[in-house]
């Protein structure tokens, strides 16, 4: 059974990358994007991140990629892009390569153990309770400090994506022109 | 009087600061007279130190005065204070005496300039310097006037310093002086590092204990100092253009005073050189050379001053080779008698410069014996004086010269002979030229460029204005002097006659001096036999003369042969060997090494790492797919050496 | 003077106060801002002239000591204090620097230009007071940022390039002082325990094994050297100079060229003493290559300001000769050679300056006949220019007397090459003169403005001084000779150095 | 018996690559933008796996951070990308070059 949702999560989640990387419209990109992600969210229900698979589903299949859309559409940048040319010399062989590369160095190095660290450093991730109990207990806890500055580079981002994106009333006579 | 010595240098000193700040609007005269008046002063106190010390025993005349501590550093201990000792008195007497009666004439001779109180300012600082330098208790302090002499010859040498061969032979004479002051200075050193000291007493009591080595050393230094101040070979070369200076300067420097610095550096240290022979063996032959050497240039100059230049070079010569033979007594005496023969011989020159309106050249004078007569008689006495000729007191002090190097080594005497014939010629045939035969400036300007050779430029021409126009020739009447220039030429005229006399007082005045005070050892006759040959030989060179100039037996071309009159061609020597490779060194150094080696290193460096930016700023291509791509390849890196490790 | 005055720290902080108010004031008002500079400066100048006469003569040792804890956990601390041979120097730099702010026309911006000067002013001070390794680089680095931005903002055409030039070549000694610094500390706290910056501390404890202590002593020298500046790295100071405006050249020359010379005698001597005597003879051949190639580049530059730079090469290599000579007499000959020169240098500056405010040109074949229409510029031209030249009587000949009699003693080739300096130093001053003030004045030269009242102001306390310490330098010397004599005490306790009897005197064995 | 910890392991090394090649070889802003969320989801899926094979709970915390700025970066990303296009018409990632030195 595990093996079977492995298996075709797995499937999901290669397919769909592969069709972010190669899909020539932005549009066909997001929605493979959707798949992966949507992929990523069960494999974590099959290793029990009960509470990580919601917000992946909210967040990034709910929030990101609505968002990419929502841009995609807006600015009606919504056409294909010809993937036979490359302008940069040699970008895309070595950029195979490096890919090659770093897979072929990972599993080299995995050769002898995909883990050496200690275990439950943090809190035990089994025993009783939830999942997201634990996972709350650790965050408001030992992460109490990283959690509040995740509000604050929250806000943060919240703000500067209002400047950046507003038309900017100081910006004068030309940003008027275009509206 | 004897607590008074720090007047002798203090008068001139304060003659200087007061024209310093004042001397415009005391002007001319009064500014003359008012240095003139510090001099006399200055002379009156060093007559009153002169009698003091006379009145002291024998061996116990000598007075040191402290005034205050000028460089007190660890061992080191120099103060500014006076020796008072037979010497120095004898120095500062006539140092003092000519020079006031040298100021006297300056009065009358500069009148008219425009920096009429300027010339007494520097004359007034340049007693001061040279009464320090007498004086002085320690080398040190000696050293403060020889600079200072130094410099004021500097500037009254270029007094006239719109004319460039002034300004050149001015810096030229200090150039010049600053290598024999390297001697000076060295000899400085090592006498402080042997002795511990620099003060004259401990030092030259202390010099009988001193290695012969060592001596030699300092003793040869030493030379070369004075071999740059009074001008001897091979470092005579600034003295003969010293006479682009007024001509009260070159009677009171560049005869009487300064340039005698040099001879009685040499005495005051005696006590060192006699622990060193070999050197005294080279300060003679240097000086015997110098003598004959200058003579033979001075037998060819057409410049009235240029004359007395070569002549003094020549008489300071003369005095090396009484010092090198162990005669100091004979040096000092010929070191006075010289000074008022020369000071004499000069100040007429300037006398007759001054009545033919700026004419230094002798072939465009002649006759002035009619025009002149204070001049011109009191000229013939030094020219008399000069040429040796019995009783004139340059004839008793040659004399003593002349039997020590007989005693010496009998080739120096020679040498020594023939330079006194020469001098004998060459002034009879100034005296000639200038004061008899006919009256040649009234003919047209008939001078060749080369009998034009010597300094063309004319006395104060810059300065005094019109009178010194060429066109002054043949509708002009030479005149007489006026009073205050004349006087001085009246009493150093009888000085320069009867100072023979001074011979035996001043043999015993200064024997405390001495460490080892030279006696004549030639028997009586041998004496008597070189007076004669001396005297003779003065003869013989006025007797030359007068064939040839008086007589004109001889075409002039034929004695004055162009070697001569172009110096032996020292200077263009100097110019080729010296100076322009100095100056390609110089500017190799200054654009090659400087600014294209080292500088260019630096900036080297510099364009380098600019370079090198320009190259690499390529790299920065702006596409973030670039920049990312490298990230990766650097992520591969980084991976590849994590594998390489673990396997 | 009372006890409790903290005189050493008044020092810094009232030109620092000074450029603070400055810098509020209002831009226009040049004479207001001229006024306060100078007034600031003064205090500073009157605070510098009570120190030297406070001093004691006879103590020796660091008077006027204040200390106070700055960063405990390093052993930072605010340490001043003054000896003899910073004492002169501090005087010097309290009567330089009014002067620099007064005396030159400003042609723009006088504001930033009193401001920078009296940061300067602080900095200088900080340097030649700082008993702390850490304070003193502080200090060291203070310096530089006043001066750069004086050259880059008042200076000449070629300004930028030169401060460029300054700038890093002095980035590059400070970075090597700055590894020199941390490492000496850290070595001393390995062999000691004790972490401090405290300067007497480290030279009097001596932790370091000789060798480290030679690379050490490098570390600091190549940061002297180029400020002195030492050939072959001197090649900054002409461009600095001469683009710097005339303020600014004569406070380089006056006093920062003076930091290395005292930065060898306080922190490569002090600290280093065995170092510094086994390394003697390259510092020795390189300050007698510097007098004399300096003199003989000197000769031929055609700009009177390069001139006058390079004759300060010359100067300071016999500085640097009496350091290294370590001899009573060539120290104490250095360190007031070191005044003479920021003197004499400095007047030499001020007027040449005037002579660029008259002309507008400093080349020398433009100039000529200046004593004619300007004789008492001129006179003083020529007394500076004798100072310089080293005539006995005047304040130049003392110092560099000193050194070569000094030298000689101890080493005797050395000093004899350096004398040859000596003939040098009036061929290419002479001949300058020559060629700016003989001669006839034709064209502009014709008019050549005489000595203005204002101008002869600012020279006459250069001139008194220059005279005054020519004839009578007993007074300088005497407050010198216990610092000097300690100094060499240290180096000859911590080395195997000895000072030959001669020099030391016979009296103080 | 669970799939063991190595196969996602490989399955995340995968989908880091392939969202790697993707970010070095699109054009498109916003497709490579997507591919840096592959790249992030990979390593999300390590952190979950380790998280389980360590039994550690840090492992999901992180994992929740790197939402959380992976949110801001989209945000504030295309916030960027939107700015840019009111300027251009058309715009790849090749056509930005300003920082080119």
């Amino acid at each position: 059974m595990d093996w079977i949702v492995f298996v075709v999560a797995a499937a999901a989640v290669l397919a769909g990358a592969l069709g972010v990387v190669l899909s020539t419209h932005p549009v066909h990109s997001a929605l493979m994007l959707v798949l992966t992600l949507f992929g990523i969210a069960v494999l974590f229900v099959a290793q029990e991140a009960h509470f990580l698979a919601a917000v992946q589903v909210i967040v990034y299949a709910g929030a990101i990629v609505v968002l990419f859309l929502f841009v995609i559409m807006l600015l009606g940048i919504d056409k294909s892009e010809n993937l036979a040319t490359e302008r940069l010399p040699g970008q895309r062989p070595i950029a195979y390569l490096a890919g090659l590369g770093v897979i072929a160095a990972i599993f080299l190095l995995a050769r002898t153990a995909w883990v050496s660290g200690a275990e439950s450093v943090a809190g035990a991730a089994d025993g009783p309770g939830s999942n997201v109990e634990k996972v709350a207990s650790s965050l408001f806890t030992r992460y109490l400090l990283a959690f509040e500055m995740t509000s604050v580079l929250l806000v943060i981002a919240v703000v500067g994506a209002v400047v950046l994106a507003r038309h900017s009333p100081s910006g004068g006579v030309r940003d008027a022109e275009e509206t | 009087m004897m607590h008074a010595v720090w007047l002798i240098p203090a008068l001139p000193l304060a003659g200087f600061l007061i024209l310093l700040a004042t001397g415009r609007k005391l002007g001319d005269p009064k500014a003359g007279y008012l240095a003139t008046a510090m001099m006399v002063g200055s002379f009156i106190v060093a007559v009153g130190v002169f009698f003091d010390l006379m009145g002291m025993p024998g061996e116990e005349r000598r007075f040191e005065q402290d005034l205050f501590s000028w460089m007190a550093v660890g061992g080191l201990d120099v103060h500014v204070g006076f020796l008072v000792d037979p010497l120095s008195v004898t120095m500062a007497l006539f140092v003092t005496g000519v020079g006031a009666l040298i100021h006297l004439y300056s009065v009358g001779y500069m009148h008219g300039d425009e920096r009429y109180p300027t010339f007494f300012v520097y004359l007034n600082l340049f007693a001061f310097s040279m009464l320090m330098l007498v004086l002085a208790d320690s080398f040190l302090l000696t050293f403060l006037g020889w600079e200072g002499v130094g410099a004021c010859s500097y500037f009254l040498i270029s007094f006239w310093f719109e004319r460039p061969t002034a300004a050149t032979a001015g810096k030229k004479a200090f150039v010049v002086n600053r290598v024999g002051d390297f001697g000076f200075m060295l000899a400085m050193f090592l006498i402080f590092a042997t002795f511990g000291s620099l003060n004259y007493v401990p030092v030259l009591e202390e010099a009988g204990t001193l290695a012969k080595g060592t001596a030699s050393a300092i003793a040869l230094l030493l030379f070369v100092g004075a071999v740059g101040k009074s001008a001897q070979l091979p470092l005579y070369v600034w003295l003969p253009d010293a006479m682009e200076g007024p001509t009260p300067v070159s009677a009171l420097i560049h005869a009487a005073t300064m340039v005698t610095a040099g001879v009685f550096l040499m005495v005051r240290v005696n006590p060192i050189l006699d622990m060193a022979p070999g050197v005294l063996t080279i300060i003679a032959t240097i000086g015997c050379l110098t003598a004959f050497f200058a003579a033979t240039i001075a037998c060819a100059q057409n410049d009235i001053k240029k004359v007395l230049a070569y002549s003094t070079v020549s008489q300071l010569g003369y005095m090396f080779l009484a010092v090198g033979s162990g005669a100091y007594i004979a040096a000092i005496f010929h070191m006075v008698t010289h000074a008022f023969f020369k000071a004499l011989l000069f100040l007429g020159a300037g006398s007759v410069i001054h009545g033919m309106h700026d004419e230094q050249d002798m072939k465009r004078m002649g006759a002035l014996r009619k025009w002149m007569p204070i001049t011109s008689g009191t000229f013939i006495v030094g020219w008399l004086a000069i040429a040796g000729v019995p009783p004139f007191s340059g004839f008793w002090s040659k004399d003593d010269i002349l039997l020590g190097a007989w005693e010496k080594n009998r080739l120096l005497w020679l040498i020594g002979l023939i330079t006194a014939l020469m001098t004998a010629y060459y002034m009879s045939r100034q005296v000639f030229l200038v004061f008899y035969g006919g009256e040649r400036w009234k003919k047209a300007d008939s001078r060749t460029p080369a009998e034009a050779h010597g300094e063309p430029d004319h006395e104060p021409a810059a300065t005094v204005g019109a009178a010194g126009d060429h066109g002054a020739h043949g509708d002009f009447k030479p005149h007489e002097s006026p009073g205050t220039m004349a006087a001085p030429l009246v009493v150093l005229a009888a000085l320069a006659a009867v100072a023979g006399i001074l011979k035996s007082p001043l043999e015993h005045w200064l024997e405390p001096v001495l460490a080892h005070p030279h006696h004549f050892t030639s028997p009586s006759g041998t004496k008597l036999g070189l007076i004669l040959v001396t005297t003779v030989a003065a003869l013989a060179g006025v007797g030359i003369a007068y064939l040839i100039w008086m007589r004109r037996r001889v075409k002039e071309g034929a004695v004055e042969p162009e070697v001569l009159r172009r110096a032996w061609y020292v200077d263009e020597l100097y110019q080729k060997v010296v100076e322009a490779p100095a100056r390609a060194f110089a500017n190799f150094s200054a654009f090659f090494v400087d600014a294209k080696v080292i500088d260019g290193t630096v900036n080297g460096v510099g364009a380098l790492v600019r370079a090198g930016g320009s190259r690499l700023r390529t790299v920065q291509s702006g596409f973030v797919r670039n920049y990312a791509l490298a990230v990766a390849v650097g992520a591969v890196a980084i991976l590849a050496y994590a594998v390489a490790r673990s396997a | 003077m009372s006890e409790s005055l903290p005189i050493l720290t008044l020092l810094i902080l009232v030109p620092v106060l000074g450029a603070a108010v400055v810098a509020c004031l209002p831009k226009g008002n040049e004479g207001l801002l001229k006024a306060v500079g100078v007034t600031f400066a003064g205090i500073a100048l009157a605070l510098s002239v009570a120190l030297v006469f406070d001093y004691r003569a006879d103590g020796g040792g660091f008077q006027f000591m204040s200390e106070h804890v700055w960063v405990r956990s390093f052993g930072i601390s605010w340490k001043l204090g003054v000896d003899g041979i910073s004492l002169f120097l501090v005087g010097l730099t309290g009567v330089l620097f009014p002067l620099a702010i007064l005396g030159p026309e400003v042609h723009r911006d006088v504001k930033g230009y009193v401001a920078w000067m009296l940061l300067l002013e602080a900095g200088c001070m900080g340097v030649f007071l700082s008993l702390d390794l850490f304070l003193f680089f502080l200090f060291w680095e203070l310096v530089l940022v006043p001066m750069y931005f004086l050259i880059g903002g008042w200076g000449y055409d070629r300004r930028i390039y030169a401060t460029l030039k300054f700038f890093l070549y002095t980035m590059v000694g400070s970075a090597l002082m700055l590894v020199g610094i941390l490492a000496v500390v850290f070595l001393h706290q390995q062999a000691t325990g004790q972490l401090t910056f405290d300067v007497i501390t480290l030279a009097e404890e001596q932790s370091l094994a000789s060798s480290t202590a030679r690379w050490l002593f490098l570390a600091f020298a190549a940061s002297f050297a180029i400020k002195v500046p030492i050939f072959p790295v001197h090649t900054w100071l002409p461009d600095a100079h001469t683009e710097a405006p005339t303020g600014g050249s004569v406070i380089l020359a006056g006093i920062m060229l003076k930091l290395g010379t005292y930065g060898f005698l306080r922190f490569g001597l002090y600290m280093f003493p065995q170092a510094a005597v086994d390394l003697a003879p390259l510092f020795l051949t390189l300050g007698t290559i510097g007098i004399i190639y300096g003199a003989v580049v000197a000769t031929m530059q055609r700009d009177l300001k390069r001139l006058v730079a390079y004759s300060s090469v010359a100067h300071l290599g016999f500085i640097v000769l009496g350091i290294f000579g370590l001899s009573q007499q060539g120290l104490e000959g250095g360190v007031i050679q070191m005044v003479n020169h920021g003197i004499s240098t400095g007047a030499l500056f001020f007027l040449v300056g005037m002579i660029y405010e008259r002309r507008h040109t400093r080349q020398i074949a433009e100039l000529g006949g200046i004593q004619r229409v300007a004789p008492v510029f001129a006179g003083v031209f020529m007394l500076v220019m004798l100072s310089s030249i080293g005539l006995p009587g005047l304040n130049g000949f003392v110092g560099e007397f000193l050194v070569l009699i000094g030298t000689f003693v101890t080493r005797r080739w050395w000093a004899v090459v350096a004398t040859a300096g000596v003939i040098l130093a009036a061929l290419y001053l002479l001949w300058a003169y020559q060629r700016v003030f003989h001669g006839r004045a034709e064209g502009a030269n014709a008019t050549f403005p005489e000595m203005t009242m204002r101008e002869r102001a600012i020279m006459a306390p250069l001139v008194a001084l220059i005279v005054f310490l020519g004839v009578y330098p007993q007074p300088v010397l005497d407050r010198i000779a216990p610092s000097v004599r300690e100094l060499i005490t240290h180096v000859e306790e911590h080395s195997d150095y000895r000072q030959p009897a001669v020099a030391a005197g016979a009296g103080e064995r | 018996m669970s799939v063991p910890g190595a196969w996602y392991l490989g399955l995340a090394a995968m989908l880091f690559t392939i969202g790697g090649v993707g970010l070095l070889v699109r054009r498109n802003v916003l497709i490579m933008f997507m591919c840096i969320e592959l790249m992030l989801n990979a390593v999300n899926l390590t952190f979950v796996t380790f998280a389980r094979m360590l039994n550690d709970i840090g492992g999901q915390v992180v994992v929740f951070f790197v939402l959380v700025v992976a949110a801001a970066e989209v945000v504030v990303g295309l916030a960027i990308i939107v700015s840019i296009f009111r300027r251009r018409t058309e715009a790849t990632a090749d056509d930005i070059s300003l920082l080119k030195g």
